[in-house]
Formats: structure tokens, sequence, C-alpha cells
């Protein structure tokens, strides 16, 4: 395993450190970077059972079959990315020896697993006013009664394409984006927040 | 009364004295004959100006435009009217050249006032790619022997001081060129004035008439059904441009063609800020400003096939995000209309002006998102191969049978951004 | 804006899709036997109708899955969308 | 500051305690919170306020909403300053700053209303006619007409508010808060769905705020206050004012603009307006109706307006438009604005009706106060010039078609216009619905639907307040169902029969009383009924020709009250009915809407992603200058002080052949491909074989499009026995996976392949230079770097500097070089390791530019800078790589006749006397002018510092057949010539003896 020092956020550019501990006591949003989450690109065809079999004992839990549910949630857990793939996710660290139980669980079957921990990160946007928020660039219908804790979409917010995950009814949000967009996006969504007040917080 | 046919600052003075009561119908509205020597299907620019060459260029005036509502109302009346002549390609540069060599003298070939602006076309340039494509384009432009020329930074800035040049933005302007000969014209202007001028010279101008069929005997071409009637005609030209493939389905055959919509739109009028045209495929935009004072801006065409003369409105949130970031001066002007056309792609982004498999039909086709400036050009070229059975040497290289060989002349770095 | 029903993930806004253009076109399996023009005609030549049109789309920023649509060119509604290798016309509507 | 002369004491809906203060055309005024800034100028006494287009005629207040043609003004300044803003809907704020636009050097004296004493030569199309000779004159004409034409000004500086959009999605949207729209609302409220209640105005009432209608025993404004009080405590239910819903596009996709703080003044750095995209599953549209005018001559001095703006001056706003008014009228309802003008104060004089008889009770109304009704007359003629003093009045013939018996004068300063009413239907023709013809009413209303909208109210043609309260209601009980909801109990609908009224008797146009007059059709193109008539006497007749011909209904107003005056006086003409001569189209926006806000916040630093690499940080720290590729931004070079770029690259280039240089390759496209099919399938997507590729090995591949020209190329390696991984040009990484997905999806389902693009997933470092290996020895563990045991083309897996990497042996250099990919959040880390360590072997970070030249020095291809789409592999001189035993994607393209053509430019190399500009053309015979045939172009050219002279690539007709000869490039832009030997492509170590050591 690489040495973990070593690791390096995008947002490392932003210089974000000293702002965590600014005081927003008034701020209806909160946005952080989820650092812990190692992610795992899964593809396997669901008609398989013998194989969804399979990956069901390694992981614990079932791969949600219906398309934008998740099973799990943070470093533990399935999102439905398409009918025949999922992004599972891991503590991390753990993600290569997921993928190798993974992989033994599914030879002899077509599968594809392939390490994307390092791919999307993982900001949490959360808040009063988080979905306001994410009005301002998603097009997805993000009302309670179409998409609730538990949903995810992969979509389009501003200028990125995003994984978005809500994660509680306060309303919180897991928003993957791409290593490589990961700052246009925090900065976009510092903007967007910034009427409601933003509170930088210091990630997990 | 004699009416008054001849436009003239004279003529305009004698009508003011009798309250412009005697001005002469620009084109008659004739009944359709049963037959004539040539058929042109389709009163845009491209088939006006076709019926005007073939009776002055080739004597043939016993020929018919055969329009399914009013002329120029199809993307000759919806087009943001770059006029330019800088192709990549040989073959494209003959004939836009000769297009702007005719357009240079329409108003007095026509005696109607096109309002031609020669005020400058610019291409900005924003990354090593862009400046690539750019020498290369002005290079083989210059030795066609048309006038191209690089721009400097400083030169840009001289001429267009409310462009944000500034080196910071996300996309710098790094470079640039110029076709000092380049512009716009009214486009309406040119459709009238064609027709004005074809009907002059004997033309019928069939407005209201749809061309519902082809009547073909054993490949050859007979004439066309039409919602007023069978129409008789050994020859037969198609300038329909975004409904080509619906014409050629009547006729039996296919095209390499795609009917996209392209979207357009002006502001609110202004007093004059921005005298040249300006584009740039990078940001994906291109504006320049009326002689009425809007500002007529286009981009790219929408992703998807369709006949609505409207496309989505994403493409004008991008657009218009493009021309804040290029003239944030332009932030609080209005956007007052905007609307879509529908533009025939080719493989390419070149034209198909030729035969077909039908013998005697010709189509004239493809010029997507910029055939505005080649319509005395096409024109003049199409009512040559009409005329003579046999493509006009402008045209023969950008036959129908390019796409079976694979002589593509491909003129995408052209057309990045509509125009 | 057209809105376009994924069949994985419903409707969604199209700049989350990408156009393939006409569905149905099958890649020739003995392209030496055809000639230039069969081919060119594979290659180029579309139908492009003014009216109902069965295209391809692709949830590019969604599920990443082709499926069919058809779509009237002129009103621009989506008449029906169905899975891949389905014939035109034909299955069950959506 | 002057006193308000013309504001009532009391009532109307402004706060007399509030006073702001604002100036007009640099005067200073006083008025109160709740005004427009028309409203204001009018208490103020001010009726000049504009010039008019064309003819730069004085022109005033005409109407008190979006309809106005006249009153268009210059807002703010600086950053701040808006062109074109209409006065009726500027919402008064303390500090306001307006001019008229249009005028030089005032509004008072306007030099350009010479235009206005020439106008006989200037009719319709008159520029069409003229400017012709002598021909170069054209420009300076040109210049003239320019500066005559335009409204506003452009602002001077760049905006200094911000733009931001939301997107939304409701069961039911309802655009316009009158009666009409506010009862839909309730009603599908009520039901529980997601409601969203949109008004331009400052406040919900629509035409209850001015027209001083009741509504159960309320007034229309308690009634509405009521319904809103109401509204907002639905939770489902958003009501948006100053929202304008200015676009119907696609399956009910609605866009708007909310006016934030615009009536605040809205100060600098604020948000000041917001775009909302709606998605609406149901629409209701309740935009109301704009009242007609009638037509005669000079019909546009200031002090002429519609009724119902009169009418809502005064209840509204207490501000009296006049103190001696006449009413011109075609139908009963404009008498009540007559009685409240009386109300007012204001002295009307009479009241011209154009029917023989009217009888209904307002019109009894207004003949018990002692008003004069003049049945069966019609106004002839205005008196004033900047503002009105008087009309001429005459009667009608028996027919109703001309006139009869002589001009009688009236005095007044105001004349109130009604002609009837159009229903707003703009949006409802926007989203595809047809539009059917009320003969009684003589408007257009909605037809059949083509989205799933409806409409209620004056915009359905139903004008009486019953009416528009029962259909409102039905119309969003009926929305709400449709959307899966229904109110439990509700009370069933209201039926509702129209009253019986007079009907209106349209007089759309009548004789002029003396030739050559003006009676203006679109008073903001100053379009005449004369114009019209030419228009159709010379062949202009369809109504779309009309409308481009005479440019009526081409202004901002877009012919709100001319249009339907042009269409029917048009329709007269050519003798047929109005449906028969039809609209022309409406279009979006229904109201201009500024450039920043359909930018919204996609401008500055947000303007478009900038995708960074692991690295980024480092190379701006660096000094990197930095070239755009697609949305990542690449560093070109890397100058060190004092350096220019020549120097910089030529340092870059010795590092990488003498010693060893390090790039970061990161924004390469990288795809996981698996499955047991997935050598077949490269196999059909590469030209080459793939079946016996070896695990751990490496190989270059070229990607056609099927029209068989190259797409891209790249290496892959062959990971596992079911696992590859394969790499991309930078700029071609999104299109090869969809272009894959493609093929894999809708072409080859049964191949067993899975596709996972992994670029971000992995920041790739080069290094190479023949100390490459020492010094990635020092770092490296875990893996033999002998070169028998790690040969070039193959990969290994290892750790590098404590980090898990997977390196590959491979170069696009030509010297020995390694990719070391490691998880993107370690790219960092390495490349600082790779900088320490390289210390001792002067290790040289190199930018985009010394890589080109070092690959361009061996001869290889880069695809979009050599290639440009109409290149096939034989033209790159690479039949090599093309199999001949297999099918793959484009094969079957490369054997058409063109692509066979032995004359097809190829690809070679050139030795030039001197560095040209990449894109310089290639002739064979130079000529002291062009034009001159060229035969191929420089597709890359540098100074090599390994050759020590420039070198370049190039595509040169028949060029492999002509080695050694010599070619010319002209450079007339320069007005150089170069000549240029023609050699092969490979300048550098043609063996390949550096990359195998
Ligand atoms: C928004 C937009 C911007 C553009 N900008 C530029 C630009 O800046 N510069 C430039 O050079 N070009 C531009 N173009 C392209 C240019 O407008 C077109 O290439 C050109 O106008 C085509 O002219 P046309 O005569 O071939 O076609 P059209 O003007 O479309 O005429 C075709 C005619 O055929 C008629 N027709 C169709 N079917 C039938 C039938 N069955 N029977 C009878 N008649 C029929 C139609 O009614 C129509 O009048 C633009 C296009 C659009 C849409
Ligand atoms: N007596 C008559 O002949 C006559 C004629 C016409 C109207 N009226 C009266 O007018 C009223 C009609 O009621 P109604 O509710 O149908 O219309 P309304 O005019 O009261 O309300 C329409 C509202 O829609 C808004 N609006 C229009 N387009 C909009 C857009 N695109 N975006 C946002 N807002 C927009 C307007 O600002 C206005 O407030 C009644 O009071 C009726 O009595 C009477
Ligand atoms: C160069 C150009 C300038 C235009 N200027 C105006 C204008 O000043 N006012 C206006 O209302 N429309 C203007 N239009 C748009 C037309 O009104 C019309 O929308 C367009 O020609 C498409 O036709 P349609 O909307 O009838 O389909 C302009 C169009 C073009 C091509
Ligand atoms: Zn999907």
């Amino acid at each position: 395993m690489s040495d973990p020092s070593l690791h390096q956020s995008p947002l490392a550019t932003l210089h974000l450190g000293g702002r965590e501990s600014e005081a927003a006591p008034d701020a209806l949003v909160q946005l952080a970077e989820r650092r812990a989450v190692g992610k795992l690109n899964l593809r396997a065809d669901p008609a398989n059972t013998a194989l969804m079999q399979a990956l069901e004992t390694v992981l614990g839990y079932a791969l949600p079959l219906a398309p934008n549910r998740t099973n799990g949630a943070g470093e533990r857990g399935a999102l439905w990315l398409g009918p025949d793939e999922w992004l599972v996710t891991v503590l991390s660290g753990q993600e290569n020896a997921l993928l190798e139980a993974l992989s033994q669980a599914a030879a002899g079957h077509h599968a594809a697993l392939s390490n994307v921990s390092d791919a999307r990160i993982v900001l949490s946007l959360s808040g009063p006013r988080a979905r306001e928020v994410l009005e301002k660039g998603c097009s997805l219908d993000l009302h309670p009664r179409a998409f609730q804790t538990g949903h995810c979409a992969q979509t389009r917010l501003a200028r990125a394409a995003i994984l978005l995950h809500q994660t509680d009814d306060a309303p919180a949000y897991d928003i993957h984006v791409a290593w490589s967009f990961a700052v246009y996006l925090w900065v976009w969504l510092e903007d967007a927040a910034a009427e409601y007040g933003l509170a930088v917080g210091d990630g997990e | 009364m004699k009416k008054n046919k001849r436009y003239s600052i004279f003529s305009l003075a004698r009508n003011a004295r009798s309250y412009h009561e005697n001005w002469a119908e620009a084109w008659r509205s004739p009944e359709p004959k049963p037959s004539y020597d040539a058929i042109i299907v389709g009163g845009g620019g491209h088939g006006l100006a076709t019926a005007y060459y073939l009776a002055k260029e080739h004597g043939i005036t016993n020929v018919a435009v055969v329009e399914k509502g009013p002329i120029g109302l199809g993307n000759t009346g919806r087009n943001t009217t770059v006029i330019r002549s800088n192709y990549l390609w040989d073959e494209s540069a003959a004939i836009y050249e000769l297009s702007l060599k005719l357009y240079e003298g329409l108003s007095q070939d026509l005696n109607f006032n096109i309002m031609l602006s020669q005020r400058g076309l610019i291409s900005l340039a924003h990354n090593q790619h862009d400046m690539r494509e750019m020498e290369r384009r002005v290079n083989a432009i210059r030795l066609n022997g048309i006038d191209s020329e690089m721009l400097t930074l400083d030169q840009i800035r001289e001429m267009v001081p409310i462009l944000n040049l500034s080196p910071t933005s996300r996309y710098p302007v790094i470079g640039g060129s110029l076709q000092r000969r380049g512009g716009i014209a009214r486009h309406d202007a040119v459709a009238w004035g064609l027709a004005r001028a074809a009907d002059d010279r004997g033309v019928d101008i069939l407005q209201h008439t749809e061309v519902t069929g082809f009547r073909i005997q054993s490949g050859r071409i007979e004439g066309v059904e039409t919602s007023r009637g069978f129409i008789a005609a050994p020859k037969v030209g198609v300038a329909v441009a975004g409904h080509s493939s619906v014409l050629a389905g009547m006729a039996g055959f296919r095209m390499p063609i795609q009917s996209r919509p392209l979207q357009a739109l002006v502001s609110e009028p202004l007093k004059p800020i921005f005298n040249t045209v300006l584009m740039s495929a990078t940001v994906h935009v291109y504006l320049s400003q009326s002689d009425r004072g809007e500002l007529v801006m286009g981009a790219g065409t929408d992703g998807y096939n369709s006949y609505a003369q409207r496309g989505s409105p994403m493409i004008l949130e991008d657009m218009l995000a493009a021309a804040v970031e290029l003239f944030p001066i332009f932030s609080r002007v209005k956007m007052m209309r905007q609307w879509g056309g529908i533009v025939d792609i080719c493989p390419d982004a070149s034209p198909i002006v030729g035969k077909t498999p039908i013998s005697g039909l010709f189509f004239n086709c493809g010029w997507g998102t910029g055939g505005f400036k080649a319509i005395p050009g096409s024109g003049f070229v199409f009512a040559h191969t009409l005329a003579q059975g046999e493509p006009h040497e402008f045209a023969a290289p950008f036959s129908l049978d390019r796409f079976t060989t694979g002589a593509l002349i491909d003129e995408h770095g052209a057309s990045g951004v509509a125009h | 804006m057209l809105q376009i029903p994924c069949p994985h993930c419903g409707p969604r806004d199209e700049v989350e899709f990408s156009c393939g253009g006409e569905a149905h076109i099958a890649r020739p399996k003995e392209s030496d036997a055809l000639s230039d023009a069969e081919w060119a005609d594979y290659l180029f030549m579309r139908a492009n109708p003014k009216g109902v049109l069965a295209e391809r789309w692709c949830h590019t920023l969604g599920c990443r899955r082709w499926f069919n649509v058809e779509r009237d060119t002129v009103s621009h509604e989506i008449l029906r969308v169905y899975p891949m290798g389905e014939p035109r016309g034909g299955g069950s509507g959506a | 500051m002057k006193r308000q002369r013309q504001r009532l004491d009391t009532g109307a809906r402004i706060d007399r305690s509030q006073r702001l203060g604002f100036r007009f055309n640099g005067k200073s005024y006083e008025g109160f919170a709740g005004d427009t800034l028309a409203s204001a100028l009018l208490a103020n006494g001010v009726r000049l306020v504009g010039r008019s287009f064309k003819f730069h005629r004085p022109r005033g207040i005409y109407s008190a909403g979006m309809e106005e043609p006249n009153a268009l003004v210059q807002l703010g300044k600086g950053a701040a300053s808006e062109p074109n803003l209409r006065a009726t809907q500027v919402e008064l704020f303390d500090g306001l700053e307006a001019a008229s636009v249009n005028c030089w050097p005032s509004v008072k004296f306007d030099v350009w209303a010479l235009n206005d004493r020439v106008s006989s030569m200037l009719p319709a199309g008159f520029y069409y006619k003229t400017f012709m000779w002598p021909k170069s004159f054209w420009h300076r004409y040109e210049k003239v007409i320019r500066k005559g034409a335009g409204l506003g000004i452009a602002p001077q500086a760049p905006d200094h508010n911000i733009y931001d959009k939301r997107h939304q999605h409701c069961d039911v949207l309802v655009v316009g808060g009158g009666p009409a729209g506010i009862s839909a609302a309730l009603a599908a409220g009520r039901a529980g769905a997601r409601v969203i209640l949109v008004d331009e105005q400052a406040e919900l009432g629509g035409a209850l705020l001015g027209n001083g209608e009741r509504i159960e025993a309320r007034s229309g404004v308690d009634w509405t206050l009521g319904a809103r009080a109401e509204l907002d405590d639905m939770a489902e239910v958003r009501v948006l004012t100053r929202t304008t819903a200015f676009g119907y596009y696609d399956q009910n996709y609605v866009l708007m603009v909310e006016r934030v703080n615009d009536h605040l003044g809205a100060p600098a750095g604020t948000l000041r307006q917001r775009l909302w995209k709606i998605r609406a599953a149901q629409v209701v549209l309740a935009t109301g109706a704009i009242e007609r005018p009638m037509v005669f001559a000079n019909n546009d001095r200031p002090g002429v307006m519609l009724a119902g703006a009169a009418q809502t001056y005064i209840n509204r706003y207490g501000a009296k438009p006049g103190n001696r008014a006449a009413l011109y009228v075609n139908n009963d309802c404009a008498y009540r604005a007559a009685l409240d003008l009386v109300e007012a104060g204001i002295r009307v004089e009479a009241v011209i009706d154009v029917r023989a008889n009217p009888t209904g009770e307002a019109v009894a109304a207004v003949r018990e106060r002692g008003i004069d009704v003049l049945a069966h007359h019609a106004v002839g003629g205005t008196l004033g010039s900047k503002r009105l003093r008087g009309i001429e009045v005459l009667a009608l013939n028996d027919k109703g078609d001309g006139f009869a018996g002589d001009i009688r004068r009236l005095r007044c300063d105001l004349l109130c216009l009604s002609g009837g009413w159009n229903p707003t239907v703009h949006l409802f023709s926007q989203s595809g619905g047809k539009l059917d013809f009320d003969e009684k009413q003589a408007c257009f209303v909605p037809g059949e639907a083509r989205q799933a909208v409806s409409a209620a109210g004056a915009a359905n043609g139903v004008f009486a307040l019953q009416g528009c309260l029962a259909g409102g209601t039905a119309a969003g009980r009926e929305a709400a169902q449709k959307a899966g909801f229904e109110e439990p109990g509700a009370p069933a609908a209201l039926p509702f029969s129209p009253p019986e009224a007079d009907p209106l008797n349209p007089v759309w146009r009548l004789p002029p009383v003396s030739k050559g007059e003006m009676r203006f059709v679109d008073l903001h193109n100053d379009v005449t009924v004369s114009d019209i008539e030419l228009a159709a006497r010379e062949g202009y007749g369809a109504v779309e020709h009309l409308k481009r011909y005479t440019t009526t209904g081409m202004g901002p107003d877009q012919g709100r009250t001319g249009n339907m005056h042009a269409l029917a006086i048009l329709a007269d003409i050519k003798g047929v009915s109005i449906p028969e001569v039809g609209t022309t189209t409406f279009r979006p926006p229904y109201a201009p809407v500024p450039y920043g806000v359909m930018a919204g916040r996609d401008v500055g630093v947000l303007t478009d992603p900038v995708r960074m690499t692991a690295i980024h940080g480092w190379h701006e720290r660096s000094g990197a200058v930095f070239d755009d590729v697609g949305h990542w931004k690449r560093p070109w070079y890397y100058p060190r002080p004092g350096e220019n770029m020549a120097a910089a690259v030529r340092r870059e280039c010795v590092a990488a052949r003498d010693g060893v240089a390090l790039l970061d390759a990161s924004t390469l496209g990288k795809i996981d491909i698996h499955g047991p099919d997935a050598a077949e399938f490269l196999n059909r997507i590469y030209t080459n074989s793939w079946s016996k590729l070896a695990v751990g090995r490496c190989r270059y591949g070229l990607m056609l499009g099927e029209d068989g020209m190259v797409m891209d190329d790249g290496v892959t390696t062959r990971l596992g026995e079911t696992h590859y991984f394969m790499t991309t040009t930078t700029g071609g990484a999104a299109r090869v996976m969809a272009w894959m997905e493609d093929w894999l999806q809708c072409e080859w389902p049964d191949l067993k392949v899975f596709l996972t693009s992994v670029s971000e997933q992995w920041a790739t470092l080069s290094l190479s230079g023949p100390n490459a290996r020492r010094l990635l020895s020092e770092l490296a563990e875990g893996v033999d770097l002998s070169v028998q045991a790690f040969p070039h083309m193959s990969v290994r897996d290892g750790r590098v500097a404590g980090i898990d990497a997977r390196i590959f042996r491979v170069s696009f250099t030509g010297e020995l070089g390694y990719e070391v990919s490691v998880a993107t959040s370690y790219g960092l880390a390495l490349w600082q390791a790779f900088l320490r360590v390289g210390e001792n072997y002067d290790l040289t970070p190199i930018g985009t530019e010394a890589l080109h030249v070092l690959r361009a020095e061996k001869g290889y291809i880069a695809v979009g800078h050599d290639t440009d789409g109409t290149v096939t592999p034989g033209d790159l001189g690479m039949d090599w790589i093309v199999s001949t035993k297999k099918d793959f994607l484009g094969r079957r393209s490369l054997a058409r006749a063109d692509c066979v053509r032995p004359d097809r430019k190829h690809f070679v190399g050139l030795l030039p006397e001197a560095r040209v500009p990449e894109g310089a053309q290639i002739v064979d015979e130079p000529r002291r002018r062009p034009p001159m045939k060229m035969i191929g172009h420089v597709t890359s050219c540098y100074d090599s510092a390994t050759l020590g002279r420039p070198i370049a690539l190039a595509m040169v007709a028949g060029g492999r057949e002509r080695m050694g000869e010599t070619v010319t490039i002209p450079l007339t832009m320069e007005g150089r010539v170069v000549k240029a030997e023609i050699v092969s492509p490979v300048f550098y170590d043609a063996q390949g003896e550096r990359l195998n050591v």
C-alpha cells in the first residue's frame, strides 16, 4: 500500500486548511471533502444470479438493482451507476483487498473491477439550503417527492459531471466529482452557497 | 399611370411627390404555366440566384421558381448574414471567392441595395491548435489569391477595443485572423433583389406552390407535382436547404444530409458599438452589429435532427455566456428575439452541387451553416450546371459522387462555429 | 431543452444525453462484397425524415447506456423509447 | 425639487410617506414608493420622454406595462448602465437616474428629427432603393444610417452585478397573477400540487391593481391580498413576483427571469437577476390581454395613451396623465376608464366612438355624467408636437368606412385609446399551440394546444372578471388533476356565461384625411398605414414579407400594440380575412432578457472548468506557460528567469536527449478493458492485430473512423488474461471512450467486454532520457529495471518512492523512457520525489513543446497536429500497422477510389532553410504573386537542438516519391520564401537504438 502521508487532495491548491475553523454560525450550508472513501467500479450482469450471489457474499449486502438507488452509504455501500455498473465504496485503504476478494468471487464470470478511488473525490454538501445550492446547477428534480435519502443519480452540476447521492433527509448529499474537476466544482459550490452562508467543514 | 420599376435616389424623390403610390410590384405573382424550360424548386437565395443567372448568363428565361411559401423565409431569411471567402481547401476557396466577387457588385447588378457591408471579419485564436489551424488557413487562402491576414493582439485590440483581451481570462485570446473583404449584407434584400431581377428577366416566381413529388420516367425527370398541379420541365434544380432529404425522398434516393436546428438571436437596437464581424470557434459564438443596431449572434447547431426551426435554450445560455465573457460590457444588453433555422449538414461540411441519380434532376444543398455567403456564387455555378447539363468546373468537386469515391472536402475547421 | 426518458433513469434533460443519429443502421458484415456506392450508402446516406425519426441516444452523463427513440422531428415529441436491438415500430412501447 | 403637480392626494397603491428622489434627463424629481418611472414622470407632469426609432418624433408614455413602445430609457451610469428599459416597467428607487434614448443633443432638441421633415423620402424599405451610386460611397451612407438607427447605448463598463440560475420542477406552473392566474394557483394549490405562480409585476393582482374592479364585495386589491396570504401558507406553492416567463420550450420547459433587486437600484456586487428554468408537468397561462389602440393621423403625440393605461395611472399610481381628456374607442369597456378619469378630476371632453349606437351600461353611465358621446365619429388627427394640444374629430359616413362632414377640433392634452383587446398569447404560441380567430372580439385566442398547457382569463379571450375567476379555477383544478392531484370536496366550478355587451366594432383603417399624413401602426419602428399599403403594392403582401419590409413588429416591443392592426390592414387591402393573412411567429423572449442573466455565473473564473492534474499547482508555481488542450491547461514550457521560449525549449530537449527529462502525462486518456472478448474487440477497433500480445506487453495502435481516416492512437497494454489497458490522446480521451462504448452496446452486444474509464484514477509521469533508468532505480522497489527483465514496450508493477506504481516502459521521445502511473492523489508526491532524486541527474521538467520537438525528430505523428481528419494510415506511411487479415473499423473505406489515389498527400519530413510557422503552405512553383498551386502544408516545425537546424513534418502530394527534391514555402505575410528538401520524417535514430538500451 502507498504511504498515506503522501496522499494529496485536489483541493489542497485551494488552501482550505485555514478556513475549516472559520466560524459561520448562521451558515445554512456546509461543505466538506469526505476523504476516507475508497471506490471500486464494478461491472457485472445482474441476470447472472450466481455471480450476484457471490458478490453479495463478499460485500455483505446486495447490489442495488433498481436504477438510481443505493445500498449502504458513506464508506461502505454500493451506488447504482447503470444497469450493469455499480460504484462500491469501502473505507479507503481497504480497496485493494476488497477488489481482490471481489475478483476472486467473480472468477470464471464476466465481470470487471477497477479501483477508481482517486478518479473522483467526494464532497459532502448539507444544511437546510443544500438543495437550493444544487438547484442552481443541476436539472434533476430534487424535491423530496422525487429524490430522497438513498437515491443517487449521475448527472450534471454546473459544467461538471457528477454522481449525486442523498445521504440524509436534512438534507445532505454526497457529490462525487472527477478529480480534475474538483477545484472547479468546489469553487462553483462556494459561489452558489455564498448567499445562504457557507461553512467549510474539515472533512472526514 | 406608368409604374416605377427602376430604383434610384431620383425615382425615390419623384415617387415621394406621388406618395409612393406608383411603385411597381417587385415581382409578379403569375399563374403557373403548364411547362417551363427549367424549374427551380426552392425560393431561397440559392434558388432565386440560380433562376437569375439562368436568365442573365444563359438566356434561359422560361423558368419557374417554385416555392412552397413566400420566398426568402427559409434559411435565407433567418441567417446571421456573415459573408466571407476565407476557406481552407482550393475547391471551397474558388466557389466562395466567386461568390464574394459577385456580391461586391450585386447591389448595382440587381438595382437593389443589398447593403453589403465589408467591415472585415475577425476570427479569434485561443490556443496553439487554433493558431496552427489559422496559419494554415490564412496561408492557403492567400496563396489562392484571396485576402486574409493574421492579426496580432494589438491589432485586434485596436479594431475591437471592447473585446476582453485579458491574458487571465479562461480562454485568453492569443491571436486572430482577418479577412478585410468579409462582412455582412441584408439577408432579405438578397432574396428580394434577386427575385425582382429574375422576374424582370421573365422568370416566373410561383409562391405558395409546394412541390409534392417528381414525375420521373425511365430515370429521367419530366416535371414536378405541386400543390397547384403538375408542371412539366426537362430540367429541375432543387435548392431547398433543410428540406433536401425530403425532396430526395420524393425522387427515390437518400442524401448524406442531416437537418439540424441552427439558432440565432438579436439584441435590442443599440447605437454603433462594434464595427466588425467577430467569431470564435473555441468559445462558440460569433456576432456582428446590424445597420439597424441589433447585435446579431449565433453559435453551433443543436445535436439532433429537427424541422422545427427551433432548438434548445441551452445553446443560448452557452452562446450568451461566451458573448459576455468576450464582451463584458454586453452583460446588460438584452436579447430581443431568438429563432432557429433548419440547416442541411453534410458529413464533410461542404455542399453538394450537381447531378443526382435521376437524369435532368439536379440538387444544390448541404450549405449547412454557411450558405448565405455562397448565394450568388452557388447560383452562378448551378445555373451553368443546369444550362449545360454538366457541372461548372467550380461545382464539379462538390458532386454527390464524392461520398462514394471518398474525395470529401472537409471544411469542419471552417465551421467549428456556424456562420 | 428536450426531456428524454432514459429507459433506466427516467426523464432527464437533454444536456445529459448525446444523439447518435439514425437508428437501425447495421454495419455490413461482408463489406468487401459491397460496391463503393453501397458502402457509401452505409457510411453517409441517411433518411433524415420530416416526421417520425428512429434515432439513437446515449445517456452520456447518466447511466452511459444507448437506447433507441422515436421522435417527431417537427414537434420534437418523443413517441417511444426502446432498447438497442429491438426493431422499429414493434415491441412494447414506453 | 418640483412639486408632483399631477399627483392625486389620496388612494392608489403608492406609499406617499416614502419619497424617492430621481433624475430624468438631468433634472431632479420626486416620486413615491410604488411608482414606476413612468408614473412618477406623469405625476410630475413630464410628457415628452423619448424619440422614435426612425423619424425621431417626440413621444410620451403610451401604456402602463410591458407593451410600451415609446418610453424607452437608458438607466444608470457606467457599470450599472442599462439601455432600452421601458419607463413603465422601471420601479422607482431613490437615486434613480434615467435619460431618454435615441436623441441628440437632447430629447427636446433632437437634430435627428430632420428625418421627420424628409419622411416622405423615407418610406418603408427606402434604403433598398437608393445609396447604390456611386458604388464606393455606400459605406459612407452606411455610417450615417447606423448612427441614426439604434436606440440606447451599450454600457461603457463591465456589469457590476451578478446573475444566477435555478432549476425547478413543478406540477403546475401558472403564468400571470391576475384574477385568473390567482384562481388557478389557488385551485391547484388546494389540490396539493406543487405550484409555481409567477407575475412580472411587483405584486400580484394584474388588471385588478389598475381597473378598480370588485370581487365578492371586496376591492380587487383586497381580494388579491387575501389570496396571496392563502398561497403563502401552502407549503408546496411558490409565488414569484417581478418574474417574467419569457420562453416556452419543448416538453414544458419554461424560462423565466426574476428581477431580484432592480427595484432597489441593484447595488454593486449584489445578485441582480435570476434565471429560473422550470420543467412543469402542466402549465396554465393566465397572462391577460393587451389593449389595442386606434389608428389615425399623428396618433403618436405625447399625451396619446391607451385607455386602460390612463385608468391604471389613476387607480394604481395616483398620477393624472392629463387634465383635459378625450377618449377614442370602439368598445364598451373603455367607458369605465372615462368614469375613472372624471373621478380623478380630469375633465373629459368627449368619448368618440366609431360605433353607430353604443348602448351599454357603462355608456349610459358616461352619458349620465354629462359627457359628450360622439357616436359614429372618429378622430382624424391630432394637434401639438411635443405634447398633445387637441384633436380633430369627424363624423363617419353611413358605411362607417370613411368620413362625412367637417373637422371639429377639441382641445385636450390626453387622448385615451381603446380598440379592443388582444389576449397575450405569446407563450401559448411559443409552446406550439394553434391560434383561433375570435370574430366577435376581433382577436386571436388560444386554440388547440400541442403541449400540456391551457389558458385562462383574458389570455383565453374571456375578458369579464367573473369569467376570469371561473376559468382560472377550472384551469388550475384540471391542471392539478392531470398532474395527479385532486382537492377532496372542492366545490363544483361555477358555470359562467359571458354577459351580453355591445360588440366592439373594429375599424382598422380609415382613409387619410389628407394625403401623406402619418398614421402610425407600429409606434416603435415608425411604421405607418402608408408603409403597409406600399408593401402590399410592391408585392410584399405575405405577412412575413410585410413584417420584414416595413419592420413592423420588429422593435423591442415586438409589435404588442401594433401587430394586430398591421395584419388587419393588410387583410383589408388584400380583401381577405384576418386569419387568412395569419400572424407572424411569436418567438422568445416574451420580453427582452439581459445577456448577463442568460450567462449566469458561467463567466469569469467559472466560465468553464480548468481541469487539473495532480501536479497542476506545482506547474503554476514553477512558472509554466500553459496551452489549452480541451479543458486542460498543459504546461507548454517552463521558462527560467531570463529565458525566452526558444531557449527554454532547447534546454528541455537537450535534457531529454542527454540526461533525463520529466513530463506530466496525466492528461492522457486511460481505459480499462475487461472481458474474454477484449482482444477480439481491440482487433475490431484498431487497425493492427491484438490476438498475440503477451501479458505484460504493450503495443502501439492506430484507430480509424469508419471513413478510414485516422482518429486516434495510443499504446495499449495487456495486463492480464482478459484485462487490457488502453491509452488515448489527451484530446481524444472522451471521444474514444464514447466511440468504443457505442460499438459495444449498439453493434456488438455479443462481445463480452466491459469498458471503464480510469483516466482520472492515474497520474502518469514520464521519465525519458539516457539517465531515466538510473534515476528510476533509485526510487523503484520490487522491479527489476534491467533491459533483459524489463524490455521496451512492457509493463511492471512495483513501488516507486513508497507509492504503488505501474511502470510502463514506453517512449514518445525516442529515448529510453518510463511512464510511471500512480493513483492520482499520489501524483504530486511522486513528482516531488523524482525532482528530489533528480537533482543529481539535472532532471528537467519539460512541457508539451519540447515533447513535440522530440517526437518530431523521431517522425512520430501527433494525431490532431499532423493529421486533420482527412488522413489515412497509408498517407502517413503507416501501412505496416494495417492488418490485411482481419476486419476493423474503417477498413473498407480505405479501398475507395479516392483513398488509393497515388497523388494523395504523404507524411514526409522537410529540411527547411529556416523555421516556418506550422500551417505554412508548400508549392512547387513559387510565383511572385498568388495564386499558386499548393501541394501540401507544414504540419509541425521546430528548431531541433539535436540536429542543430530547423526540421519540419509535412503533408505533401506524392511526397514519398519525391525524397530529396526541393520545394518552396512562400510566406507571403512575412514577405519571405523558404526552400525545403523533402526527406524521411525520421530525423533521428532511425534504427531505434536509443530505445533498446
Ligand atoms: C441561424 C442561421 C444562421 C446562419 N448564418 C449564416 C451566416 O452567417 N453566413 C452564411 O453564409 N450562412 C449562414 N447560414 C446558412 C444560410 O442561411 C443557408 O446556407 C442559406 O440561406 C441557404 O439558402 P437556400 O436558398 O439554399 O435555402 P433556404 O433559404 O432555406 O430556401 C429553401 C427554400 O425551399 C423551400 N422549400 C422547401 N421545401 C419545398 C417544397 N417541397 N416545395 C417548394 N419549396 C420548398 C423553402 O420554403 C425555402 O424557402 C445560417 C443559417 C441559419 C439557420
Ligand atoms: N372589460 C374588458 O373588456 C376587459 C378586457 C380585458 C381585461 N379586463 C380585465 O382584466 C382582468 C383579466 O384578468 P386576467 O387574470 O386574465 O389577466 P390580468 O391582466 O389581470 O393578469 C395578467 C397578469 O399576467 C402577467 N403576465 C403576463 N405575461 C406574463 C409573463 N410572460 N410572465 C409573467 N407575468 C406575466 C401580467 O403582469 C398580469 O399581472 C380582469 O380583471 C378583467 O375584468 C377587462
Ligand atoms: C440579420 C437578422 C436581423 C434581425 N433583426 C431583427 C429585429 O431587429 N427585430 C426582430 O424582431 N427580429 C429580427 N430578426 C428576426 C426575425 O424577426 C425572425 O425571427 C427571423 O427572421 C426568423 O423568422 P421567424 O421568427 O418568423 O421564424 C432578424 C433576423 C435576422 C436574420
Ligand atoms: Zn440513464
